[in-house]
């Protein structure tokens, strides 16, 4: 098991977000979160690459309790985290976004590749290498949000909504790379907002409401069952 | 605050002195807080308005008949003048409030970084003007003889007002429209908003409690120098706002008998008191030390400030926040 | 009938010409989809449109009558109201106040203002969390705030920059329905940016198409649809 | 009036507020964070010259070294200080999540701190000692009288300027502190050692202080507890007119700060002399409402919408 | 108690005022201990309650009114008439005599604040007026520069009496350039480029400023080359800062007595330094340290002429000091001021960084006297 989450508890202040939620990851695998609005979902991420500190329960990655470490040591030790909201860094240039990336790798040097490979990826970025990433588009961010956490050649990538403000032909490539990473050995997490494209990309599935557990299972059972229906479109959009 | 009067007042002369200070003060926190705590701009230049309003103050009460041996350069309607000294602390504020009005039509159109060294600007160039004024202010050596009027319950009076005035505005609608313009610029933009006047507005009150502060200071001391209202004023109005809590009127109030308290205790320490016949004295300077280490400690454990963004209301009308 | 055109809008950031002579016509009553890859230039003619960017050349006209010189506020007051892409709350007030203070636009009083901004509120479908902290709510839900805000400023037309990004599918589909009532419940015409595009296809009466800074195509939803410089370009398979 | 002694005095001063300036410029432009005690880490620069004592006749301590360990000895003691700073004052409250004026605030904490201990160990007096002695010399080029001290203010804050920029542009580390300064969690989630990083970027702030301290002493000859508030001001104020995140720009702006006040002190008439800085700050007021961005800023690295 | 006599002083003891208010609050001390040596006064103690006023108006005007509750006889206030005016006024208020120690104001001594404040100083304008008396008439100076630091009122007004007694002397050609500058200017390259413009060296320049303007303005000036003498009133007080301008030449002060380095002529005042060294293990660090002993010594000479503590008698003895030979020099009040402006004054030159006593001059006959 490449990363296992243990009754974990996070909250807000007094509100908990999550309660007692437990998953795990096998190495080279794609695994999806789904859920409502307000379900967790970014929470759960950020609990994992220990930017929120969890309440109660354990995380493990690799066999070793990552919880309570601070979010560079995660980052090292090989998870890598596509936040919600992008969070570029807006006065660096393109280039440098990625150089920041490559320190975990060992350097821009020792990056090399993944450089090549990102920039391959996402052409607009080679447009605007020396560009200040503040003033690229939405989607453009995006792009270089996902190809930030590429340079970091991660074990565990986390994504929370990758196809958040790209257009669609850009989202289908997107998802393909995500796709094609898992050739590469690399296990993904993935928080996907449209069913239809998490249950096409992921092996598993967890289906999360109000920071609960729902239903779990593979993507191809739980598309055919008629209760993931119920429970992720069915019932109001809130109490 | 109103307890805390009737403590000074059973505490002595001492207490009554410290209380009268922390309420001085408050009128000037308050003041700053007001534009401050709503439009999220550091002022470097409240100073001014304080400068300005206890000038204008004594240029209609001060000196009994030295008037114009001090302030020559006075009009005569002024040398004249016998103007009521709480008429004239309300001129006087009201002449903070002008000056306000027409540096702020310029420098309210500047954000962040660049309004505050806009507003840091102006106090230089106001104090550099007082220096050098001397036909009317006596140039950088003293004015003496300021009626002596403030006592505590005059600046308890004083800071009640500020406070209601403070709320007022907080609970206007011209206040949220502020705090909008704090949170985000484009998106209050977006919802209409012209952040130049909301700004303006909200800077020309502050200005006019805050004038009302430097008048209370003139008359608390009874002799004024242009060089008080300076760097060390600013540092400790601006600290008193953000050690209670920079966005809120709460804080603005407890930040200033908070400091100002503090001060005093380390004060009495320095001077020596007796703890059970060992009498312990701590060095001249370490009070400073110590006042400087404290806050340090303050802000660490409380960056938001001892009340946060909290408000607590005393008189009704009370921030509508979740 | 009141109509919103942009005449020959172009922007040029140093070396990137970001806008190329689009012309942009938005009338009343009218859904209109403002679609483009990414880059395209679609929150760069909002933004020309809302005030906030000054376009290189061109005019933007309300009604025929040229509204260049307006500042972003001025044109709120006057009716053009928009969301932020990036969403752009104020985090630390509460959502009931994040709407009241478009509300206060109009209103003749706090109290009509507040309840301009409830009913704002209720319409998104926010009654529940007006008391929540807007920093503190889910991604979804910030969008839907932002939306509320627009509407709240009464608006002639609502620009709506990805309203649905972030939201499941079942979101999008209370959204549609939202979209859908806007016209005749608050008789704004509406632009949507979205990458949505089964959402778009729903509620949409026309699209416009940009690449690359200029128009690609201009016209009823099945017409661009099928466009196949519009399928090369941006749709893909999809 | 000769004119170029004109614009050689002005350069006088605006060569000391350009290297201030720069200083500041790191630490305000780059992190965004207006440390007021900068000032006072150039004060404590110069007051490590001579011999802590409470008398009024100070020896020279480190500033009877031998120049190459005068300079290493200074900029020890300023970086020293400028990471205990960092450390015990701004660590926390950034990790607390503090916004920019509660920072400004703890800043002038710290710098009242600074001020309090010197006070409290060196006494109020102004002290004085001569260093770089050959430094005070003046050169005439063509009946133009030019301070050694003036030329190598300027040599140096070149030569800081562009080392700093390079370092800041093209190293990993430079480009680390830049993105720990504007989202430290996203910076430590992409493997930063931010907390480094941060302390790092005070370490130069330290070095530019030392910078100051010697160049400004080996012109005055004087130590004075307060001798940082006006420097300190000086640069935030050029940092900002000269443009905020450009590190030239707030060498320019410093530098123009300081010329125009030399310039108008020549220039004016006698009898507003003395209100020099009202016009002085007047010209600020101004150069803001027309250039909010700054003067010496073209391409705009700021925020879209 | 009922044997014991209070006065007080609210002084700083840190905060800028502290360089200014430590040794004449320390002197006075000495003055009391030398009171009580010899039995007090009036049959009984005296004792000197000093409150630290930090350098702060507000704390100032605290410290005075505690002091007047503890029923103080007399206040000593600040080297600065800003610092001490709200200690003046209380002290005024309650009808308690209220003497400063060098504070150089005429507002101290013209009953601007009333007539229960007396200043120990010289004035600003007379010292002013006494030093150019001394270089143009021992000297034979023609040409002066004045370099004026606006920052400070005291140097204002040294100037200007510095000005006025010039003209007088060698009439108004003789001010070659009138200049100014702010003590915390960082660089005066205009000042001496305007100066050098004139093509001719004056015989003499004075800077009134206080260190650290003085010495960085000094350190410039000698720099560029521009080696005239240079004048100063007790600005120049204290050789701490002569390290600024190595091998300081052609420099010439004047002061109340001898400051640290320097041959006290008056076996009083160097037996009062001797004291002083001897109670804080250190000389004072400035020649007005010496005025805050004459504070106490004034005030006690008159409540024995008057033998009573009464406000109204001891002024009245005060006003009675005719050329009195107080430590702080020859004292003279009247009822119409309470300053001195005819007071001989040490003058004192600096030769390759050494400061030599020329005498104390006195204006009034134009050379130098002895009166001990
Ligand atoms: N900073 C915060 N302070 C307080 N409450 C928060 C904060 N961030 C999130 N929450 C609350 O925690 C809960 C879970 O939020 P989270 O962002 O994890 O949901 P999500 O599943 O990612 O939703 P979305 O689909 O909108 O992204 C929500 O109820 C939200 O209101
Ligand atoms: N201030 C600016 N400076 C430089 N380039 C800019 C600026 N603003 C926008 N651009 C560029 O202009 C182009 C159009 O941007 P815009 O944000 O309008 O795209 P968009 O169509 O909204 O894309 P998306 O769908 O990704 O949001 C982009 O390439 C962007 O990088
Ligand atoms: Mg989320
Ligand atoms: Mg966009």
């Amino acid at each position: 098991m490449l990363l296992s989450v243990d009754s974990l508890q996070v909250r807000y202040g007094k509100a908990p977000a999550i309660h007692e939620l437990s998953l795990c990851v096998s190495a080279g695998e794609i695994v999806c979160l789904v859920g409502p609005n307000g379900a967790g979902k970014s929470t759960c991420m950020l609990a994992i690459a220990g930017v929120v500190e969890p309440a109660h329960g354990d995380i493990q990655f690799e066999g070793r309790s990552i919880r309570g470490l601070p979010p560079e040591t995660i980052a090292r030790a090989g998870i890598s985290l596509v936040p919600e909201g992008r969070r570029i860094f807006g006065r660096l240039t393109v280039r440098e976004n990625l150089v920041v990336a490559s320190g975990a790798q060992g350097g821009v040097g020792q990056a090399k590749a993944q450089f090549d490979r990102v920039l391959a990826l996402f052409p607009v970025l080679q447009e605007r290498y020396n560009g200040y990433a503040g003033q690229l588009s939405g989607g453009e961010q995006q792009q270089l949000a996902i190809a930030r956490a590429l340079i970091c050649k991660p074990k565990l990538l986390l994504v929370d909504e990758p196809s958040l403000g790209l257009a669609p032909l850009f989202a289908d490539r997107v998802f393909q790379t995500l796709r094609s990473l898992r050739e590469d050995g690399t296990t993904l997490l993935v928080v996907e907002q449209s069913a239809r494209r998490a249950l096409a990309l992921a092996d598993r599935t967890y289906l999360l409401r109000s920071g609960r557990l729902i239903l779990d299972g593979p993507s191809n059972v739980l598309a055919a069952d008629p209760e993931f229906e119920h429970a992720y479109f069915g019932g109001a959009r809130r109490p | 605050m109103a307890l805390l009067c009737l403590i000074a007042v059973l505490g002595g002369p001492y207490l009554t002195d410290i209380a009268t200070e922390a309420m001085i003060y408050t009128v000037m926190a308050v003041g700053i807080s007001i534009f401050m705590a709503n439009s999220g701009i550091v002022s470097f230049g409240h100073v001014t308005f304080a400068l300005v309003g206890a000038y204008a103050s004594a240029w209609q009460t001060c000196c009994a008949g030295m008037r114009g041996v001090f302030m020559p350069g006075l009009p005569q309607f002024l040398l004249d003048s016998k103007t009521p000294v709480l008429l004239a602390a309300l001129v006087a504020s009201l002449l903070a409030s002008v000056v306000a009005l027409v540096s702020g039509a310029a420098i309210m159109r500047l954000t962040g970084a660049a309004a505050s060294i806009a507003l840091l600007s102006l106090l230089f160039i106001v104090k550099t003007i007082y220096e050098n004024w001397d036909s009317v202010t006596a140039g950088q050596s003293s004015l003496v003889g300021l009626p002596l009027y403030v006592d505590m319950w005059t600046a308890f009076g004083f800071a009640s007002a500020a406070i209601v005035i403070a709320q007022v505005y907080n609970a206007s609608s011209f206040g949220l429209l502020l705090r909008a313009t704090r949170e985000d610029e484009a998106a209050a933009r977006a919802s209409g908003v012209n952040i130049w006047r909301q700004r303006l507005i909200a800077f020309v009150i502050s200005a006019f409690v805050t004038g009302a502060g430097g008048v209370l200071y003139g008359h608390y001391l009874g002799t004024l120098a242009v060089n008080v209202f300076w760097l060390d004023m600013t540092f400790v109005t601006l600290a008193m706002v953000v050690v209670g809590g920079m966005r809120s009127l709460t804080g603005a109030v407890v930040g200033a008998f908070a400091v100002t308290g503090l001060r005093q205790t380390l004060l009495a320490l320095e001077r020596g008191v007796d703890l059970g016949g060992v009498s312990i004295s701590l060095p001249s300077g370490a009070q400073e030390i110590a006042l400087a280490v404290i806050l340090l400690l303050i802000l660490t454990f409380r960056p938001q400030g001892l009340v946060g963004d909290n408000e607590m209301t005393w008189f009704g009308g009370a921030r509508d926040s979740s | 009938m009141s109509e919103l055109n942009t005449e020959a809008i172009s922007v040029q950031f140093q070396g990137l010409r970001a806008l190329d002579s689009v012309d942009l016509s938005l009338k009343e009553g009218e859904i209109l989809g403002l679609l483009g890859p990414n880059g395209a230039g679609k929150t760069t003619l909002v933004n020309v449109i809302s005030g906030f960017q000054r376009p290189t050349e061109g005019t933007v006209r309300v009604d025929g009558k040229s509204v260049g010189g307006l500042t972003p506020d001025a044109l709120a007051r006057c009716g053009v109201a928009r969301t932020f892409q990036s969403v752009r709350l104020f985090r630390r007030l509460s959502v009931l106040e994040n709407v009241e203070i478009s509300a206060l636009c109009h209103a003749k009083s706090r109290n009509e203002a507040r309840s301009t901004a409830r009913r704002a509120l209720e319409f998104v479908g926010l009654g529940p969390v007006a008391r929540r902290l807007a920093g503190e709510l889910p991604y979804a839900d910030e969008r839907r705030v932002g939306i509320a805000r627009a509407l709240a400023l009464r608006p002639r037309f609502l620009l709506l920059d990805e309203p649905a990004a972030g939201m499941t599918d079942s979101e999008c589909r209370d959204l549609v329905e939202i979209v859908r009532q806007l016209p005749q419940s608050f008789g704004c015409a509406v632009l949507l940016i979205e990458h949505n595009i089964g959402l778009v296809m729903e509620v949409c009466n026309r699209l416009h198409v940009l690449n690359g800074g200029r128009t690609l195509a201009d016209g009823p939803v099945e017409t661009v649809r099928n466009n196949p410089d519009v399928i090369a370009a941006y749709l893909g398979g999809a | 009036m000769n004119i170029v002694q004109l614009l050689v005095d002005a350069a006088s001063l605006g060569s000391q507020y350009a290297l201030v300036a720069l200083g500041i410029g790191l630490v305000f432009g780059v992190m965004r964070m207006i440390n007021f005690a900068h000032g006072d880490l150039i004060m404590i620069g110069a007051y490590a010259l001579v011999v802590p004592t409470a008398a009024d006749l100070a020896a020279p301590l480190i500033g009877a070294w031998p120049f190459p360990l005068l300079i290493a000895g200074i900029l020890c003691v300023v970086t020293l200080v400028a990471l205990a700073t960092e450390r015990f004052a701004f660590r926390a409250l950034r990790k607390r999540g503090a916004d920019g004026s509660t920072l400004l605030i703890s800043s002038f904490a710290v710098s009242y701190l600074i001020q309090s201990l010197v006070l409290f160990i060196h006494t109020g007096r102004p002290k004085s000692v001569s260093i770089f002695g050959a430094l005070t010399q003046q050169v005439t080029i063509h009946g133009v009288r030019v301070g050694l001290v003036d030329i190598v203010t300027i040599i140096v804050t070149i030569l800081l300027l562009l080392g700093l920029s390079l370092y800041l542009r093209r190293s990993r580390a430079g480009i680390e502190i830049r993105a720990a300064a504007e989202d430290f969690t996203m910076a430590r989630m992409l493997g930063v050692r931010a907390d480094r990083a941060i302390a790092l970027a005070f370490g130069l702030s330290g070095i530019l202080a030392a910078a100051v301290s010697l160049l400004y002493v080996a012109k005055t000859g004087v130590l004075d507890f307060r001798m940082g508030v006006p420097l300190a001001i000086a640069g935030f104020v050029g940092t900002v007119i000269g443009g905020m995140g450009s590190l030239p720009g707030a060498v320019l702006g410093g530098f123009s700060l300081g010329a125009a006040s030399m310039l108008l002190q020549a220039l004016l008439p006698a009898e507003l002399r003395p209100a020099r800085d009202a016009f002085v700050y007047g010209l600020v007021i101004v150069v803001l409402l027309f250039r909010p961005q700054g003067l010496f800023v073209t391409g705009n690295a700021g925020e879209r919408i | 108690a009922d044997d014991e006599v209070l006065i007080g002083a609210p002084t700083s003891f840190s905060g800028w005022m502290a360089a200014f208010d430590t040794s004449p609050t320390r002197a006075a001390e000495i003055a009391v201990d030398d009171i009580n040596a010899k039995g007090g006064l009036l049959g009984k103690k005296v004792r000197l309650v000093h409150i630290d006023t930090k350098t702060d108006p507000a704390e100032t005007s605290k410290a005075a009114q505690a002091l007047v509750r503890q029923g103080a006889k007399m206040i000593m206030t600040a080297c600065d008439f800003d610092s001490g005016a709200p200690a003046a006024l209380v002290a005024q208020a309650a009808s308690v005599i209220a003497i400063s120690s060098c504070g150089a104001d005429m507002k101290y001594g013209n009953m601007t604040i009333g007539n229960d404040v007396f200043t120990m100083a010289t004035d600003a304008e007379a010292t002013g007026r006494t030093i150019a008396d001394w270089g143009a008439k021992k000297k034979g100076w023609k040409t002066a520069y004045v370099l004026t630091d606006t920052f400070i009122e005291y140097d204002k007004s040294l100037c200007r009496g510095f000005l006025s007694r010039w003209k007088e002397l060698n009439g108004d050609q003789s001010i070659v350039l009138e200049d100014s500058f702010k003590n915390a200017d960082v660089s005066v390259a205009s000042q001496i480029s305007r100066y050098k413009d004139l093509g001719k060296p004056a015989d003499a320049m004075i800077i009134c400023s206080v260190p650290p303007g003085l010495a960085s303005a000094i350190r410039q000036f000698r720099s560029a080359g521009v080696e005239i003498p240079i004048l100063e009133g007790t600005g120049g007080d204290g050789s701490a800062w002569h390290s600024a301008v190595p091998g300081l030449s052609n420099f010439y002060y004047l002061n109340y007595s001898a400051d640290a380095g320097v041959t006290e002529p008056r076996p009083d005042a160097e037996a009062f330094f001797k004291a002083y060294e001897k109670k804080y293990n250190e000389r004072p660090g400035s020649g007005q340290g010496i005025t805050g002993y004459s504070v106490v010594q004034a005030w006690a000479k008159a409540v024995e002429r008057a033998g009573s503590f009464d406000t109204d008698k001891v002024r009245g003895e005060m006003e009675k000091f005719t050329d009195e030979p107080l430590l702080a020099g020859l004292t003279t009040f009247t009822p119409k001021l309470h300053t001195n402006v005819n007071r001989p004054m040490l003058i004192i030159s600096v030769m390759d960084s050494k400061p030599v006593p020329l005498g104390y001059y006195d204006i009034r006959k134009g050379d130098f006297v002895t009166w001990w």
